[in-house]
């Protein structure tokens, strides 16, 4: 056993670091590191995309055959690190984590013919129709009604927390097609345009100020069949296929140690001396050393063909919590210059400052918008729910 | 010792809730915080026509006569329907100082268009990396330097402002927001209140805007200081008891798995705790508020107490509501998202908790202080 | 509304003083500051106790006919945080905190003229027999059978975490009479002699060393019918009310607050500079002034007539949470140190050293003891429980 | 990197499993930590026969050229088993000093027996108010001061013992138990193993004593000490496996209210924190054990961090255990107290959780650190 990296992937790192110097555009960085939400805007993540799928890379993770890069884990989480540690933006996880795999496994061959490449030039952008008012953590009990009506299914109903419909030229959600048996078994999966008529979008405004999210109102929307992933009333299982992909997915030690650095950074110059303060970035360090050490655990059970076992929600659960304490630290290490407040967003656009007073005003924001992190993508509560079965057997 | 609330005190707490639940709700919160000035003349002016403006000064001054526990009463109200009128600024902190420091002519002029609702007075306390200074220059003073993080300050017709004097001592200065010389740089806060920075750019203020002559203000101002933490913490308690109940209230409604999410048992834990912080912040606000009037060191020990103990207690249970409302809980949609900006203003505002906690911190260490509880001799106050 | 110390109250409390400072024996003090475990030994405690009965001030929260002292509210209160400032023992909670309040309420004449004046003298020593193995927070379970036979009941099983059964000399307990309907229904309340034949004690030790615990066991135990407390399967009622009084019951902050002051003495002479001790320290002031209220609160509601709510489960969690963190940052304060193990008891008796390192061996016992406070008396959990219900109509 | 366990580790788990399982449970323990040496001389021997003491020694010592992991599987099952006997003391702390330090005659004859289970070590490094120094004189050394907190003293053969030089150089030395002037004062800790304050009363050793000649032992001692750590992180890991693992037992098989208590959420909720800190704490450890290999910074980062890590969830984890057995968990009925115990020795031992976290932080608040990640370059180290 040993962390060393070998020099094959020293000189991939040594690659990527170069790629990154000379295709991550100093524009980039800035809206990236002022970015308040989770995710990145699409127009800033596109030019990034274009330019990584120039060389390749922009769905590493993915079979080769559909435009993946046939890296090694151990070079995958290098390549995720080094993007993150250099400020780079994700463009339309929806896309190439989310409904890319989903069709891969469950697609027809013209639809993937259709959409796959879409997702790898970044000319299609996705938003994901999952959640609604009343289905939340019990998903299934969702309700949005489509009717069969001849190469048409038509569409009543609402979805919430559709992040980013408002910026999104597609759209896929889980429907009802029937009311018998469980609520699992009459869920079908749909893809769509978000132009068609009688598609709404209503902005939800999150406490951060961003709008990230949307309500979805269907209103006799005709959504053409042939957008059908498997069989009707076979939705929950895709479902459940995606479900695994988002929580487990992507290693996201370099994002979260991303995040970590840019906070001793801010804590080095506003307040080194707090011995506090000081002493809670080491506490995080620690944690996050501790997670990383899982995940990369997790990456040499796959490297090596084994099997990761029930990390998943345990990542989900800790890494959203880290996150959110990264954020409360760096709030509390502003202190009270962290209640000046701009409303108007994105702040990359609005403000004209130097760096670090531009950080420092997006200190409150992103604290209020990461408490979204436990709850989103499946709460901290289902989560322990989830560990409590598959790791206690309770 | 008497911790019991009077039926005046109890009336107060019904009418100020009762009248702020039916005009000022939600949307009018939204509509006030996103409005320009920040705050609302029409309810300032019912708040003087109540005679809350006039609530903490002596009757003689046109005030109501009222102590510390009605200001927090008010103040809980306030921070229960999330109230941004200029309340703290201008009545606590600016007519507080008028009635510590003023001479009988400075009173006389200031506090009862104050207590009529027509002028509106903020107190510029927070130096910066250029503190403000004033210097004799024959009959007029020459006041230079920055304050930040001015309460009030946009809105405000007089700036009271605190500044070192050459031999130690300090002084308020009360001047119109008009002084040549003089920037305002507004801005609002998380929490829609509004602040600014002021930078006194060497303004020349005659002798008689020296507030009460040439004493040395420094007591005052700490105690004046201290009377306003104590109700921003009344207000912390009135916006927690707020989040405790809505989020108590959410979850008896929000079903999953086909129940009310209220009955899972891990949440009922969390709001058991959220209600106890709830509790705990409330009896510390009340020993806050009850050791005003106490002797320096109780003062002192109790409201630095009460700030760093009710701003724990505050973040736990911001945390602790959004959480437990799921994602609506992250918008703002409800409210809720405005109570918990408004508890993290708290927190930072008059020295952070952690700030406040080396305070007690250093205090309570003496373990002669350490071994006293909480009732005192009246004697030695 | 005021926090004031009136002149009357000024001059009880300076009476109290003086009392202490000419009865309360300094081996008693040390005793009591040496003690690693919840309770003081009686043997200890019997001294302080008699000067009180001396005085007339050995029960002061009963009747004055039983031998209470009239006291108002707040003197009872100051009087209780005199002692506790002063370092004085409590002597057999059980008798007058437990036993005589059931008696004055449920007792027959006789029983009171037998009993009360033992309890105020200190003659008798009460332990009390609840809990059973498979009976601790589902009290109401327990199984321990007692059957009718002319003027005895005849009793076989078993008791647990009989606090000094072997230092005691009587025992009270709740015995099963019936099988028949809910559980509750068919409990005996009992008082005996802890001498009868068939009683066995065996000793429990705690983590801390201290023996405090036991088991005992009932084999064929004759013990009086004339020791029965109200009827025959009424036995629940008279527990209920038993428990009430051992959580709501003497006001505590004094205890608390004289805990508090040995730590911040503590912390004092071992590590005054250490900013991360003294925070806590600080943190858990704020802790105790804001329960100190909660309290002082309930007794100005006594005190004026009114009801002082649902406080006593906040009370008793809070508290027990109190105890135990002041109790941790005192082994944190003495660090390394706090791992040398002495394993004799009485520490009073073992030790022959400088007060302040007597006072740094008890550190370790005392934490690990005190891991028992959220757990003895009704768990936090079930405080929570009781809460819910309570504080929020769960 | 490759983060798998090889087959012959799995067999080292596997086997130190099951001869700890039958040889060394509860009562044993209790028999062992009552008794005066405080370990067993017969287990020793079974340790020795296994091979176990000769485990981190490079063969051409007699050793079994195991690594740092070999070492920490052994080391989480003596956590989990509560092993007394002084591996850490003898084996990791003295062996590996006299390994790392000493010259080749010196590794001869002490090495062997040791691996034999015929000779016991133990190090003194930790200083007190009269730090220990050593003066040259003649062909001899002068040893004075007192050291504390000396682990596995009182059954110790020989004491290496650290010693300022004049020059500012730091010495080992290796003197017999039985050196005239040497007073060992040795006490049980909380957790039932030994350790001795000890003083060096001018005691006169000749020069042979010093471990390795002349050189600055310094780098040396660090890095054994950090190895030692590592291997206490493993140890604590056992532990809190352990603790965790009885606790979900517990919970389905004590029933109240009609129902095995593990169905009731909130206490499903605690034992899942439980088990994800125990998870945590595992890789935790993981990282501090292959980064004892690594650059110095590294290593110190990833020992350090572990240490605080593993503390602040030890801390956690023995508190809730202890909650969830209720009454019968605060006692020494089962075995529960005694990991308790053992893990709060853990967090005190070698620097305290709060030392090391401040050690780390320190490490950490540099930008660079903070964002490098856990893969290291071997060229650098």
């Amino acid at each position: 056993m040993d962390l060393h990296l070998d020099p094959e992937d020293l000189a991939f790192r040594d690659a990527v670091r170069r790629f990154l110097d000379e295709n991550l555009l100093p524009a980039t960085r800035r809206a990236t590191a002022l970015t308040t939400g989770f995710i990145n805007d699409p127009e800033v993540a596109v030019v990034f995309h274009r330019a990584l799928h120039r060389k390749g890379w922009s769905v590493p993770h993915w079979p080769e055959k559909y435009g993946g890069t046939g890296w090694t884990q151990v070079q995958r989480y290098l390549f995720e690190a080094e993007c993150a540690r250099a400020g780079a933006p994700i463009y339309n996880g929806a896309g190439s984590n989310m409904i890319g795999p989903v069709l891969m496994r469950f697609g027809t061959d013209e639809q993937k013919k259709k959409y796959l490449p879409r997702i790898v030039s970044g000319e299609d952008c996705w938003a994901q129709g999952y959640s609604e008012p009343g289905s939340g953590s019990d998903l299934a009990s969702l309700r949005t009604r489509a009717v069969r009506d001849g190469e048409h299914y038509v569409i009543n109903g609402q979805k919430i927390w559709t992040t980013h419909a408002h910026k999104s030229n597609r759209l896929f959600a889980l429907v009802r097609t029937s009311t018998e048996g469980k609520k699992q078994e009459g869920i079908t999966f749909l893809m769509m345009d978000t132009g068609l008529p009688g598609i709404t979008v209503r902005p939800i405004i999150g406490n951060g100020g961003d709008h990230e999210f949307n309500e979805v109102f269907f209103d006799d929307v005709r959504a053409p069949v042939a957008g059908r992933v498997s069989e009707e009333n076979m939705g929950w299982e895709v479902a459940k296929y995606l479900l695994e992909f988002e929580r487990g997915g992507n290693p996201v030690a370099g994002r979260v140690r991303a995040q970590f650095a840019r906070l001793a950074t801010l804590i080095g110059k506003k307040c080194p001396g707090d011995a506090d303060i000081v002493a809670r970035l080491g506490e995080l360090g620690t944690d996050l050393d501790a997670m990383e050490m899982i995940e990369l655990t997790a990456v040499s059970a796959l490297q090596t063909g084994g099997n990761p076992g029930p990390v998943s929600s345990l990542l989900k659960l800790r890494w959203s919590q880290l996150r959110q304490q990264l954020a409360e630290l760096a709030m509390d290490a502003v202190g009270v210059e962290a209640l000046r407040w701009i409303a108007a967003r994105p702040l990359y656009d609005t403000l004209q400052l130097p760096a670090d007073e531009e950080q420092m005003l997006s200190v409150m924001p992103r604290y209020l918008n990461y408490r979204a992190y436990t709850i989103l993508g499946g709460t901290s509560e289902i989560q322990t729910g989830i560990l409590a079965r598959s790791l206690l057997g309770l | 010792m008497d911790l019991q609330y009077t039926t005046e005190q109890k009336l107060l707490r019904e009418s100020a809730g009762k009248f702020l639940a039916a005009s000022y709700d939600y949307t009018s919160f939204q509509k006030i915080s996103g409005g320009e000035p920040g705050w609302s003349a029409a309810i300032w002016s019912e708040f003087a026509r109540f005679g809350w403006l006039g609530l903490p000064f002596a009757e003689e001054q046109g005030g109501i006569g009222g102590g510390p526990v009605e200001v927090a009463i008010l103040m809980e109200a306030f921070g229960k329907s999330l109230v941004l009128e200029p309340y703290l600024s201008s009545v606590i902190l600016g007519g507080g100082l008028v009635e510590a420091l003023g001479s009988q002519q400075q009173r006389e002029s200031l506090l009862p268009p104050l207590i009529e609702g027509k002028l509106l007075l903020a107190f510029a306390y927070q130096d910066t990396s250029s503190p403000v200074k004033a210097q004799r220059n024959g009959s007029n003073y020459v006041v230079s330097g920055t304050k930040n993080t001015v309460l009030g300050a946009p809105g405000a017709h007089q700036i009271l402002v605190s500044a070192a004097l050459g031999d130690g001592a300090t002084a308020v200065f009360v001047l119109p927001r008009s002084t040549p010389g003089l920037t305002i740089r507004p801005y609002p806060m998380v929490h829609g209140a509004r602040a600014a920075d002021i930078d006194f750019g060497a303004v020349v203020v005659p002798e008689a805007a020296l507030l009460g002559g040439n004493q040395n203000a420094a007591d005052a101002i700490d105690r004046v200081i201290d009377s306003a933490i104590a109700a921003l913490c009344a207000d912390a308690v009135g916006a927690m008891t707020a989040m405790v109940a809505r989020t108590v209230e959410y979850t008896k409604t929000r079903v999953q798995f086909g129940q009310p999410v209220a009955k899972f048992q891990a949440l009922q834990h969390r709001m058991v705790e959220m209600k106890v912080r709830e509790e705990e912040a409330r009896a510390s606000c009340l020993f806050a508020t009850l050791s005003l009037a106490g002797p320096a060191a109780q003062r002192a020990r109790a409201v630095s107490g009460a700030k760093a103990k009710i701003g724990r207690c505050a973040r736990a249970v911001h945390q602790a509501a959004i959480q437990l409302h799921g994602a609506i809980g992250t918008t703002d949609e409800l409210s809720l998202g405005a109570y918990a900006k408004r508890l993290l203003a708290y927190e930072m505002l008059f020295g952070t908790t952690r700030d406040h906690l080396r305070r007690y911190a250093a205090i309570i260490s003496d373990p002669g202080i350490a071994a006293a509880g909480l009732l005192y001799d009246q004697a030695r106050s």
